[in-house]
């Protein structure tokens, strides 16, 4: 056994986080750490590196008693770890983030060339051709989770840890990734992989840790546990089953056009865009990673200026010049990366779901104290956020309820076109298909939805019409009849060949 | 030895002021302004804005620029030393005003021309002889001081506190700094006088701060020239106008008058004349028996 | 333009407003020699460097403090108090002078790290008010007044004599920017400064040692601050516990003109030491054209101007920045 | 998201994070009585009405400016020129109604506009400080360092360096005068602090303010004005500067551009951390404000009124706040 960890408890303000979970894991071992959203998967690794301090537990690793006090210490003993959040340095560039903390040196001094080399070599390996003396912060999310990932199988460490790395990859990506851990393992390393898509789980895990509560609930060869099985020990009850939430796209062919981009552009990212999007329909837009999905949204919503060919919203040409001026008019957009774009971290719940509905909210500039407690309650409710109260700072929340929150902020404003991107990255699969579902309600009311995802077989299950992109141009529409994942990688690798 | 002046019709000197941040500075610098336009001089003017170093470092510049001559306005004894020197070597005369450099390290005569000025520990002592002479009874002193460390602060604290205890019979109940401010003086009086009910003089080391503390006395409910004596230093109009009024005791002037005095020493001095060592600024003292008298004359 | 910029290897926005205070101060310069006679005389070159030697020192300590996203306040309290403890030492070495007055600064560098990295106290409240006890303790140890230096035991040369034609302050002032380069860019304590201001949580999980080095680097610029107080101490042969307010404002002016983000994670040591030459050249610049006779210029028009001429600059910077990021995003 | 140094803290001594839990929730306003009690013991002549009459008419116009700055570091932001804004402001009022700027016909105009003109003037220029924040994307303290350095200059120009000498019961009204016994200047601090704290709280605006502080990006895409709570903002703590120069220079029948508000900047900043006020943004205690100035003040007139030299105030004065914010910080965390 290289880890043990045992007992482990810990409390946030009084409020239980872990209470009693264990974590074994063998030599040259993967071991699949699932659990839905706030289970403390992310906790209890925090303890096992050190950035947090445990309560009460033991932690035996490579037969020593151990207690980390800071990460510096665990990765010195071995053990390597990819945050959920990405952890780079943005400003910093691609070669030093992946030595960062263990320089390469030559006479004491930093050798340069060494570093830059090295970094080249092991993106190679990734299939990533990028110039290692750029900044991170200038990639896109999953160049950098590339470069997370490279940081740590580069540390030839014992144990490499890895929460959600392959949220924000596209499938050729995990691929990649997945080949690594399989060499890492054969090797001699072992790895503790935590992800919210199942399918994943059974490609590459030997063994999976079922966390529910704050506890472990079981532990299982990955062979001998299905996936209904699997699902029933982190709900602790029977799922529905993932249905398909789609319309066909020829029964809403007849309705209005909500929204209309025609050869939209700007920069370089976003050359050519045309999609549609009808009112009570969802309709999807799909691409590798870097395709332009995320600035096409952003150019939408004002947050970037349009600079080519035009929008139309209700028929009329738009070009927002902030997002405030799409907001007001309907138009909603759950960003990509929540951590910089969405939580406000000190504020509420409660005030970070009502944000964007504030000025709606007052009176004389006032806020309506009582209004906006009731609407709160409403969507913690229909959200099923897990949270002390509507008061706790929404740092304090779990990544996939951080998620809701922003998801309710959105809701609340009742837009009129919702932009979503990436709405499930890491909401656990329960949750998932409530918020599929809950948009599928929020379409048949009427709203307009444009769902960016990375996930086909989401894609698949909830999107009317898949708009693909590729290098920043539309050069596909599929109607829901045509949808399926051999047509979708099609369109996609159209151009990138 | 001393570098000499060349004769001429007019000259380009240096003035390099210590500050420009109380109405004595300012009306200093004017002085000096207006009798260097009068007599047709190009004055090079610098602030240090109270930095003894950037007051070495404007000298230097002086130096660089090739001034005739320097009249100087030291912030402190010491640190002005380099600039003193500095300006020797370069074969340019220095007069100082109203403060002196350390005699140990640089002597009138020789490293500089002389010294105008007054002399804060006289005042100081003057003030406090007054006090001696006309207490009434009255021996609680609250003492507002100057900014802390700063020579005027340290030297009139010295010649006052020195001459009391010489005297007997008083106490300095608080002493305390109020920057040589009007606002800081009145809030550190306002603290004063309530933590000491029974203190009935206040000696302040400037005008801004007597005034100050005649506000702090009023707002206590007491009257200031009856209740408490206020004394203090500089002489400014308002503050002999507060006399006058019988709101201030006694106030020793400390002449900002520099340019006539500054300007004529300098021409004796290129003619050759032999200059004393030190040329007093002749200041005067105000108090309930003169400043009607005076105030016309007041700064 | 563009591929005039690409050959210069200048890759960040900040690469851009660093060429810009180089060019700015080499204008600066320009206009001064052409308007001034005796501008560019030896005689002002030298007194020039010697005097503002101690602001480049204080500058260079701030410019680390500043990459790591932190702020130093105490840096002009500290110089002053040093500049006590180096006089009050120096009747017994130069040595004593010397390393008193550094070991003094490094004493409230150490206070601040301690402050900021364990109390966990924002650097802006922590160095404000050690800044406040350094004039205070300066002050006490002073006795209220400047203490004078011994002239005897050669303390002195360390700010007024000259090594090779050039004054000795500032040749400690260029020793102290080489190391400082040197570890900036090519020691991995450099890299791990900068990555600490990207994101202190972050660098932390990157299993950095990040209070250590935080701490580190507040000591370093108490010492530097220290070792300004001491050239001081010796260029004026007096500690003086009432110098030094401001200083650490034009540090900081300094350290952004040079165009390091307050935010930290990126800087540049050269672009620094240009930044506080461009800003003490606008008061010998003051000087020389008070001296010219055309416009007697007061106290007051001077910062008035000196508040215009940092306005400009700093104008100007964004300017460079933003657009160089537009070009980015584009 | 993750910090760190909570971690560290939480869980390790359950009682002593108990004690800096109430320390810290009333640990300024325990602060605070313990000065009093302190005061009550060994300051002569500490329990009286003049007592509290001089240290409330003394902290009024640190905490009107520190209530700017409380909103001002809510955004994320600092603003250094308070002090020469105050300096502006107080110029200026003498010369409307001394007449030295334009003729005055009527003197209650002209006493009229003495209030609203510097407030108007000193308003634009924290505006003009926004503008450089927001358009010219100038880092705060840089920004306003540049009408800390030329705004004295400005004051002292408009001035020429000389005292304002004057005497209109009008005017100093503001600082002299009395309502229902209580100081005019008390009653206006007591006024602006409540509607600040009603304005953080209840307001559509004070809520965009901590958004803006919290996260810039997020509050952006939320819709939030961000440039236009940020000059609204800056605009704020100037006008109240210029209110405090007001009361300044009316107080002493005086207005120095030299001297007026001079070091109020670090007085506010320092009443704002003690109060709670995180430097980072995203937060804004109005009551911890006020409170933490009062605490300054109290200090100020503790070490006063008990001769403890101005050199070891300093360094008291350095270890309380030290000691508060500590307090105030432990506590926040846990
Ligand atoms: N820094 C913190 N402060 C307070 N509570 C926290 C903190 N970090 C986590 N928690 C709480 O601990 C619980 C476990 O969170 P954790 O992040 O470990 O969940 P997770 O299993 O990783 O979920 P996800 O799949 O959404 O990432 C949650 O209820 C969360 O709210
Ligand atoms: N090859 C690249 N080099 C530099 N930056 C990149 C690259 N690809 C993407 N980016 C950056 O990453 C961000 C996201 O990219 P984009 O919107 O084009 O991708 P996307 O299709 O939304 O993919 P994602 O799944 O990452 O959201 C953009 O800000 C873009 O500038
Ligand atoms: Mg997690
Ligand atoms: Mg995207």
């Amino acid at each position: 056994m290289l880890l043990s960890m045992q007992g482990i408890c810990k409390s946030f303000n009084g409020i239980p986080a872990l209470r009693s979970a264990s974590l074994e894991v063998g030599e040259a071992e993967v071991m699949a750490l699932v659990g839905q959203n706030g289970a403390g998967k992310s906790t209890l690794i925090k303890i096992l590196t050190g950035a947090y301090r445990r309560d009460e537990g033991a932690i035996v690793f490579a037969g020593e008693d151990v207690s980390f006090s800071m990460p510096a210490e665990s990765q010195a003993r071995g053990i390597a770890t990819i945050y959920q959040e990405i952890n780079l340095a943005p400003q910093r560039s691609v070669a030093e983030n992946i030595y960062l903390s263990r320089e390469p040196r030559r006479f004491g001094l930093i050798d340069r060339a060494a570093m830059r080399e090295g970094a080249a070599a092991v993106l190679r390996a990734f299939n990533l051709e990028i110039d290692v003396d750029q900044p991170v912060a200038g990639f896109s999310a999953a160049t950098r989770q590339m470069v997370a990932i490279a940081r740590a199988v580069t540390q030839k460490a014992r144990l490499v840890i890895m929460d959600e790395p392959t949220s924000s990859l596209d499938e050729r990506e995990v691929g990649i990734l997945f080949d690594t851990i399989r060499t890492l393992k054969r090797g001699g390393v072992s790895v503790v992989f935590i992800g919210h898509r199942l399918e994943e789980l059974y490609r590459v895990c030997d063994r999976v840790t079922i966390m529910r509560d704050g506890k472990t609930v079981t532990t299982a060869a990955m062979a001998d546990m299905p996936k209904l099985a699997l699902v029933r020990h982190m709900l602790g009850k029977e799922l529905a089953a993932f249905e398909a939430i789609a319309k066909d796209a020829d029964e809403g062919a007849q309705r209005p056009v909500r929204l209309s981009v025609r050869n939209a552009g700007a920069g370089v990212r976003v050359r050519d865009v045309s999609l549609t999007v009808r009112e009570g329909e969802i309709s999807g837009l799909a691409g590798l990673l870097g395709s332009g999905r995320t600035e096409t949204a952003n150019l939408i919503f004002g947050a970037d200026r349009l600079q080519r060919g035009e929008i139309r919203y209700n028929g009329e040409a738009r070009a927002y010049r902030q997002p405030a001026d799409a907001i007001a008019d309907g138009i909603g957009l759950v960003a990509e990366d929540r951590k910089v774009d969405g939580i406000i971290p000190d504020m509420s719940i409660r005030e970070n779901m009502t944000l964007a509905l504030l000025p709606k909210l007052a009176r004389a500039g006032i806020v309506d104290r009582a209004r906006q407690d009731e609407i709160v309650e409403r969507y913690i409710t229909a959200l099923a956020i897990k949270c002390t109260s509507p008061d706790q700072p929404i740092k304090e929340l779990s990544g996939g309820n951080q998620q809701k929150v922003l998801l309710g902020r959105w809701l609340c404003t009742d837009p009129k076109l919702l932009i979503v991107d990436e709405p499930t990255r890491g909401i656990d699969i329960g949750a998932k298909s409530e918020i599929l579902r809950l948009l599928r309600r929020l379409a048949d009311e009427g709203l307009g939805v444009l769902m960016i995802s990375s996930e086909l077989e989401e894609l698949l299950a909830a999107a009317d019409r898949v708009t693909v992109l590729s290098d920043g141009t539309s050069v596909a529409v599929l109607p829901r009849k045509k949808l399926s994942e051999a047509a979708l990688f099609a369109a996609m690798a159209h151009q990138v060949e | 030895e001393l570098p000499k002046l060349a004769q001429k019709e007019t000259y380009k000197v240096g003035f390099a002021q210590t500050e420009s941040n109380n109405p004595w500075r300012i009306a200093q610098t004017n002085s000096m302004k207006a009798e260097a336009e009068k007599l047709g001089h190009q004055l090079v003017y610098t602030d240090a804005a109270g930095s003894a170093a950037k007051q070495v470092a404007d000298v230097n510049s002086m130096i660089a620029q090739g001034v005739d001559l320097i009249f100087l306005a030291p912030r402190e004894e010491k640190p002005l030393i380099p600039a003193v020197m500095a300006a020797k070597k370069a074969g340019i005369p220095v007069i100082l005003l109203d403060r002196s450099v350390d005699p140990s390290l640089a002597k009138a005569g020789e490293d500089y021309v002389t010294f105008i000025g007054s002399d804060f520990i006289e005042e100081g002592k003057r003030i406090a002889e007054w006090l001696v002479k006309n207490a009434n009874g009255k021996s609680k002193i609250i003492e507002l001081e100057g900014t802390t460390g700063s020579s005027p602060a340290n030297d009139r604290k010295k010649g006052f506190d020195e001459t009391i205890k010489a005297a007997g019979g008083f106490e300095i109940v608080a002493s305390q700094s109020g920057d040589f401010a009007r606002d800081k003086g009145r809030q550190v009086a306002e603290a004063l006088l309530q933590a000491h009910p029974d203190a009935d003089i206040v000696y302040a080391h400037n005008d801004e701060m007597a005034i100050g503390a005649i506000a702090a006395i009023e707002a206590a409910g007491k009257v200031p020239g009856k209740d408490v004596l206020v004394l203090s230093i500089d002489g400014g109009k308002e503050a002999v106008q507060a006399v006058i009024d019988g709101k201030i005791a006694a106030v020793v002037e400390c002449n900002p008058r520099f340019g006539p005095k500054a300007f004529e020493t300098m021409l004796r001095y290129a003619k050759g004349e032999k200059i004393d060592p030190m040329v007093i600024n002749e200041d005067k003292f105000y108090d309930s028996s003169n400043a009607a008298a005076e105030l016309a004359n007041a700064y | 333009m563009n591929s005039v910029l690409k050959a210069l290897a200048l890759k960040s926005p900040g690469d851009m407003a660093r060429l810009g205070v180089i060019l700015a101060l080499f204008g600066l310069i320009l206009f001064g020699a052409l308007r001034y006679e005796n501008f560019l005389s030896q005689y002002n070159i030298l007194s020039f460097l010697r005097y503002n030697s101690m602001f480049a020192l204080i500058a260079l300590g701030m410019a680390f403090v500043i990459m790591t996203g932190g702020i130093d306040l105490s840096v002009g309290g500290t110089a002053a108090m040093a500049s006590v403890v180096a006089a009050l030492l120096s009747p017994y070495h130069w040595a004593a002078g010397l390393f008193g007055g550094i070991a003094a600064g490094l004493a409230v560098g150490a206070l601040n790290g301690f402050t900021v990295t364990v109390m966990r106290i924002q650097p802006f409240i922590a160095t404000l008010a050690t800044m406040l006890a350094a004039y205070g303790t300066g002050l006490l140890l002073a006795g209220n007044q400047s203490v004078s230096v011994s002239y005897d035991s050669g303390f002195t040369a360390i700010g007024q004599d000259d090594f090779l034609g050039f004054p000795i302050p500032a040749w400690i002032a260029l020793l102290v920017y080489v190391a400082g380069w040197l570890v900036l860019e090519r020691l991995p304590v450099g890299r791990h400064v900068l990555a600490i201001g990207d994101g202190e949580a972050t660098a932390a999980l990157m299993g950095l040692k990040v209070r250590r080095t935080l701490a580190a680097v507040y000591v370093g610029s108490g010492a530097l601050a220290g070792l300004a107080g001491v050239i001081l101490a010796s260029q004026f042969g007096a500690g003086q516990p009432t110098e030094g307010v401001g200083w650490e404002l034009f540090a900081i002016a300094s350290v952004v003109v040079g165009g390091t983000l307050l935010t930290g994670g990126s800087g540049s040591v050269g672009a620094t030491l240009a930044g506080a030459l461009l800003l003490a050249m606008v008061f010998n610049i003051l000087n020389f054209e008070n001296g010219l006779g055309w416009i007697s210029l007061s106290a007051y028009w001077q910062s008035v101007i000196r508040g215009g001429f940092l306005l400009i600059v700093v104008v100007l910077q964004a300017r460079l920045m933003s657009r160089r990021t537009g070009e980015e995003r584009v | 998201m993750t910090t760190i140094e909570t971690q560290a803290t939480a869980g390790t001594v359950p009682s002593g994070k108990r004690f800096f839990t109430l320390a810290g929730r009333y640990g300024t306003v325990a602060a605070f009585l313990a000065l009093i009690l302190f005061n009550v013991v060994f300051t002569p002549n500490f329990l009286s009405l003049q007592t509290l009459n001089v240290n409330l008419t003394q902290v009024a116009t640190i905490v009107i400016v520190a209530i700017g700055m409380t909103l001002v570091i809510a955004t994320g932001g600092i603003d250094l020129s308070v002090g020469s804004l105050m300096a502006i402001g107080g110029a200026l009022a003498p010369m409307i109604f001394m007449g030295t700027l334009f003729p005055v016909s009527s003197m209650p105009v002209a006493v009229a506009l003495a209030f609203v003109l510097p407030v108007v003037a000193t308003g634009l220029l924290g505006l003009f400080n926004g503008l450089l924040v927001t358009r010219f994307a100038i880092q705060p303290i840089i920004a306003t360092l540049v009408l800390f350095i030329a705004g004295r200059g400005i004051a002292q120009v408009m001035t020429n360096g000389n005292l304002q000498v004057f005497r209109n019961e009008g005017f100093q009204f503001i600082a002299l005068g009395r309502v229902a016994g209580i100081p005019a200047q008390v009653i206006l601090m007591i006024a602006i602090a409540a509607i600040a704290w009603a304005g953080i709280r209840y307001t559509v605006f004070g809520r965009q303010v901590i958004a803006v502080g919290g996260n810039e990006k997020a509050a952006r895409l939320t819709g939030i004005p961000v440039h236009r709570v940020k000059l609204l903002v800056y605009m704020i703590s100037g006008a109240l500067a210029g209110v405090a120069g007001l009361i300044v220079v009316a107080r002493n029948s005086a207005s120095d551009a030299n001297l007026v508000g001079l070091g109020m900047e670090l007085d506010a900043i320092a009443a704002v951390a003690v109060g709670g006020t995180l430097l980072t943004g995203g937060r804004a205690n109005i009551v911890g404000t006020v409170i933490g100035a009062l605490v300054i003040q109290l200090v100020r007139y503790t070490l006063l009124a008990n001769g403890v030299p101005d050199a070891a105030a300093l360094i008291v004065k350095a270890a309380l706040i030290l000691l508060a914010v500590f307090i105030q910080q432990r506590a926040g965390k846990s």
